[in-house]
């Protein structure tokens, strides 16, 4: 199955019958906010919501993973994930982001993270289409745009009283066709408005321009300007850790008596103690180089080594930075530098 | 940190209570009991400090973490501290900690503070039964602890 | 309040005309609704991109230590001169400003704080006062250099009634609350960095020897870094819950650090932030301090 | 598919104090299992990642060549809680050890060329390594002269003296050691590298030269190599940084573009030149 539909009331018979074989993430009103949570049956899913706070990227990877586990200097392999999942309601945005992770967490540098790449195996993402982004994301700018398909299995539009599910892999297909029972075939109405929904994304103005933006960043690299940009950050890892393209960490171990455990967890570029060596240098000594190094990393590193920008215009950095620091506006500035005038500093000794 | 851990470790479960001591008094209290052959409960682990006013409130909190069932720092009486006055500074900061804990859930009975001098043999015989007894009313610390502890 | 807003950017041109400081920390136009974002202000000219509203959230104190912080001198090297700096404040973060005055971090003559009367910071979504800020008692920062009139909020009649209410529900229910407050933290570190007392140069939280806290999603170490933090401001947080506001997960933390302000008044008589020249409340003891917490095992309770 | 985060585990078999100050030891390893033995394939110049169970990894140079059967060596400085754990170690202790990490000397570059080695301080372990697999009978008719520069700060501080002592009767190498200030004992040269290494002048012509030492030593013989006519593509410098992974997976060692533990840790002056000044 390519298409289907189902009655938006519908939706939670669906994500519920799909729970007795898979465990299922879908959006939950809780208290305060509309979250991404292991569905129960008590629970029952919502589709308004604009965005989650966290992204779907921790369920792929988690802020804490396992590796092994020892006693006594002998050491046990941690097994790697074995739970099938769906994930229903995740924005193209953080679906296009899962898409990035598999480059890095893929072939990049020649061996492959077993852990992502087993959940993104395990994992099946149905991700839901924007009708309305929030004004702090810059998606269409960024590449994935509020209908963009790339990193899930289904997209789905929101055609009015119908959802639209349109299968974007093998994978999605057959869970259409496994629970075709719930779902209809789309009439032309609901093609239609799913086209105008296509049709308004791609006519989206994009909310800055990036073009041109990696060769600036390449003969800029000692420009005044990070100084001037980083000088308002706290230097808090805030839009690290909710960045859902941000997959730096860190591995540590923990003991108790003679057991010990060997875990994975989420780090930050914009930690001091992240690069400091053990001698006591530190190649990042101060917020300036910690914040040129994100910026670069998004938008210049990522594009040499692996062809991609690691931006997907989320927009969390910039709506939950406690300065108000506003990647846009740092890029928007990055790019009124020349790229041009500055030769390149060459007489590094 | 489920409930039948509790239930299910009852039975057989005693108290875990580590105290911190300051080197001068409460310790040298504590070797007094020893010494004197009275009688208290097996339940503690003494920590030597130099000084009650060394204790940081994260070794309390710490403590509570790696599975301490109950946690009590002695230290000289006032007046009677080795450095003049380590007890007084560290006296402030400790009412405040447990009111703080206290605060957030947990029970007073589990953070408990003392003074003990070296004299005080039975002081801290008396002591140590009294906050074993305390904490076995309490039941087993699940609030702080780690879960893979 | 545009009035207000005039007179703060008279007051920094002025400053900076004279060269009585070397720059203006501030607030200037936010990118987001309902936002606003520090800004240096360092020639007269660039005063006019100053503001004042009831979006001025931050602390802008949190920029002052680092400035005051000596540098490594190779010996006989002169220490540089330290800046003399204008700062914009509310009443809450003139606290804060003499709080670090009191802990010697900031010498009080080099800094020039132009006093902002505050009505209430608003939540940038729902544009209503922020909890936090319906608690507080210095709405008028009175201890400022240059004073900008303006009206301000009334002063909370029971500022530490939160923490009254807190106290007054069963344990179990309180440590239930603590809890789910806990679950929410990504332990990002915000509310560390946007405070302006936590400016220690090496946090207790990022320590590999001993590492206090595990890195790891597990509960308890969330509840250490989350008790550790709190109960190192123990007789120097001011209550200007900055922390509370740049905590991207709505962790309340105001419920705690109001617990903190009501233990150093009604324990120990201290309001931190209300003098530059005391010594910390924990730094320093009075004989005459209660014992009445201290076991007694030969009493019978 | 094999988890690149789980190391082999190995025995500690040997250990050396390499100075007077005692905190240079080299740990001779062995594997437990023979297949991890032989998974474990290396070229001087790699590294790995070495593991104390309940203190990590970190990562180290491997001090030892492949031409030396069943020792796989590091020399390991005592700085951190880690390596101070691996120094209070005793023989027979089982640690763990992941890799071979990162790019190896530039092999195939170097045959049929004059190869400098200059070392410095506690650097030259795998420098050690590169040495002495050009020195084994089956490899040394690949490479023509070998020149060996290596200073320490005192004659108490140089590692290996067993092994120099060796090389230095040797006709396959020309070996110079330097100290920055001897003692009542010392026979030998005394000086700087970079102004020994001047001194020696060793021919660039078809020439090769691996680099590694602190960074105040490389900062000084880089220019003396530009004198003696190296080109700086030439030129092999081994580089540090804080790692984790050591797989091009956690985003820390990166200088601009390139990561230490993927695209390094050897790197030729002329990429270094390239990239920015972060290191």
């Amino acid at each position: 199955m390519k298409q289907a539909t189902i009655g938006k009331k519908e939706i939670g018979k669906l994500l519920h019958a799909a729970a007795s074989t898979y465990k299922v993430y879908a959006p939950v009103a809780e208290a305060d906010d509309v979250r991404l949570v292991g569905l129960e049956p008590d629970m029952e899913p919502t589709l308004e919501y604009t965005n989650f706070k966290r992204s779907a990227k921790e369920l792929f990877f988690p802020a804490c993973e396992l590796i092994c586990t020892y006693e006594n200097e002998t050491l046990t392999e941690a097994p790697l994930p074995d739970e099938k999942f769906v994930v229903f309601g995740v924005r193209p945005c953080d679906a296009l982001a899962l898409a990035l992770l598999d480059k890095v967490f893929g072939e990049f540098g020649g061996s492959r993270d077993p852990y992502y790449m087993k959940r993104r195996e395990n994992g099946l993402v149905i991700a839901l289409a924007c009708l309305e982004p929030e004004d702090t994301a810059f998606c269409t700018a960024a590449g994935s745009g509020p209908a963009g398909t790339d990193g899930a299995d289904i997209l789905v539009y929101d055609v009015g009283k119908e959802l639209l599910f349109e299968a974007l892999s093998e994978k999605g297909e057959a869970f259409l066709s496994d629970y075709q029972k719930f779902l209809g075939k789309p009439g032309a109405a609901a093609k239609k408005a799913r086209d105008r929904i296509v049709e308004k994304a791609k006519a989206r103005a994009a909310e800055l321009d990036l073009h041109g933006l990696k060769q600036k960043l390449e003969r800029n690299f000692d420009s005044p300007l990070w100084k001037e940009i980083s000088e308002i950050c706290l230097g808090c890892g805030l839009c690290t850790y909710q960045c859902p393209t941000c997959h730096c960490f860190d591995i540590t171990d923990e003991v108790q008596g003679r057991k010990g455990r060997r875990i994975r967890t989420w780090d930050s570029c914009q930690y001091a103690l992240f690069t400091h060596h053990a001698s006591g240098h530190n190649p990042r000594p101060s917020k300036n180089e910690r914040m040129r190094q994100r910026v670069l990393h998004k938008f210049l590193y990522t594009v040499e080594n692996l062809g991609e920008t690691f931006c997907v215009g989320c927009g969390r950095c910039v709506r939950n930075c406690p300065v108000n620091l506003d990647l846009r506006e740092t890029l928007k500035s990055l790019q009124g530098l020349s790229a041009q005038d500055k030769a390149k500093d060459n007489s590094g000794t | 940190m489920n409930k039948n851990d509790t239930h299910e470790n009852t039975a057989d479960w005693e108290p875990r209570i580590v105290a911190f001591l300051c080197n001068w008094c409460s310790y040298a209290g504590a070797d007094l009991a020893g010494i004197g052959r009275m009688q208290y409960p097996p339940s503690v682990r003494v920590v030597r400090v130099p000084c009650s006013g060394r204790i940081n409130p994260l070794y309390i909190v710490k403590a509570l973490q790696e599975g301490a069932d109950g946690v009590l720092v002695s230290g000289c009486h006032p007046g009677d501290c080795h450095y003049i006055s380590g007890n007084l500074v560290a006296r402030r900061k400790f009412a405040m900690l447990r009111e703080f804990l206290f605060y957030v859930g947990i029970p007073k009975e589990r953070v408990q503070f003392s003074w003990v001098s070296a004299a005080e043999g039975p002081r801290f015989a008396a002591l140590i039964r009294k906050i074993t007894e305390d904490v076995r009313k309490l039941g087993p610390n699940t609030k702080l602890a780690k879960s893979s502890a | 309040m545009k009035d207000m807003q005039e007179k703060l950017r008279a007051a920094v041109k002025t400053l900076l005309d004279k060269h009585e400081v070397a720059f203006v920390i501030g607030y200037q136009r936010g990118s987001v609704r309902g936002r606003s974002k520090p800004c240096f202000v360092r020639t007269p000219e660039q005063a006019d991109q100053l503001i004042w509203d009831q979006t001025c959230s931050n602390n802008l104190t949190v920029y002052l230590p680092p400035l005051f912080r000596r540098p490594r001198l190779r010996p006989g090297q002169e220490p540089p001169p330290l800046p003399r700096v204008g700062i914009v404040v509310k009443g809450c973060d003139a606290l804060s400003v003499a709080g670090l005055v009191r802990e010697k971090q900031v010498p009080r003559a080099n800094i020039v704080a132009i006093g902002m009367p505050c009505q209430g910071i608003l939540d940038p979504d729902s544009k209503q006062v922020l909890p936090s800020c319906l608690d507080c008692q210095h709405p008028v920062p009175e201890q400022a250099d240059i004073k900008i009139d303006g009206p301000a909020r009334e002063p909370a009649k029971d500022p530490l009634a939160r923490a009254r209410e807190f106290e007054a529900k069963p344990i179990e229910e309180r440590w239930r609350y603590f809890a789910e407050q806990i679950k929410k933290c990504i332990r990002c570190y915000a509310c560390r960095e946007a405070c302006p007392n936590c400016y220690c140069k090496s946090c207790f939280a990022d320590s590999t020897n001993p590492r206090w806290i595990g890195l790891s999603s597990e509960q308890s170490d969330t509840m250490l870094y989350q008790l550790g933090r709190l109960f190192h401001q123990a007789g120097r947080c001011v209550g200007c819950n900055a922390c509370v506001r740049a905590c991207p997960m709505g962790v309340d933390l105001h419920t705690f650090t109001t617990k903190l302000l009501k233990d150093a008044k009604e324990l120990f008589d201290d309001t931190p932030g209300e003098d530059t020249e005391s010594v910390p409340l924990l730094s320093t003891f009075d004989p005459h301090d209660s014992d009445a917490f201290i076991t007694d095992p030969d009493k019978q309770d | 598919m094999n988890n690149p985060y789980i190391p082999y585990p190995v025995v500690i078999k040997d250990i050396t104090i390499e100075n007077d100050a005692k905190d240079l030891k080299s740990f001779t390893l062995a594997f437990e299992r023979q297949e991890d033995a032989d998974a474990f394939d290396y070229m001087p110049g790699q590294f790995a990642e070495l593991s104390v169970f309940g203190y990590g990894e970190c990562p180290i140079g491997i001090a030892s060549s492949p031409t030396e059967p069943g020792i796989l060596r590091f020399t390991i400085k005592r700085t951190g809680r880690l390596t101070r754990e691996l120094h209070n170690s005793e023989i027979g202790r089982k640690i763990g050890v992941r890799g071979p990490l990162g790019n190896t000397f530039p092999w195939s570059e170097m045959e049929g060329r004059d190869v400098v080695v200059v070392g410095g301080g506690f650097a030259f372990t795998t420098l050690r390594a590169a040495t002495t697999y050009m020195l084994d009978p089956a490899h040394r008719k690949k490479f023509n002269k070998l020149t060996v520069v290596y200073g320490a700060r005192s004659p108490g501080e140089l590692m290996y003296k067993d092994l120099l002592a060796q090389w230095a009767k040797s006709k396959d190498i020309d070996l110079v050691v330097t100290v920055d200030a001897g003692d009542a004992d010392w026979k030998g040269r005394v000086g700087f590298v970079p102004a020994v290494l001047e001194q020696e002048a060793p021919a660039s012509k078809n020439a090769v030269t691996l680099v590694c030492g602190p960074p105040i030593m490389i900062k000084f013989t880089i220019p003396v190599l530009r004198k003696l006519g190296f080109a700086d593509r030439d030129i092999f410098l081994s580089l540090e940084m804080r790692m984790k992974c050591g797989i091009g997976k956690c985003g820390r060692c990166n200088i601009g573009r390139k990561y230490v533990c993927i695209d390094g840790p050897v790197f030729t002056y002329e990429e270094l030149s390239d990239l920015p000044q972060e290191f």
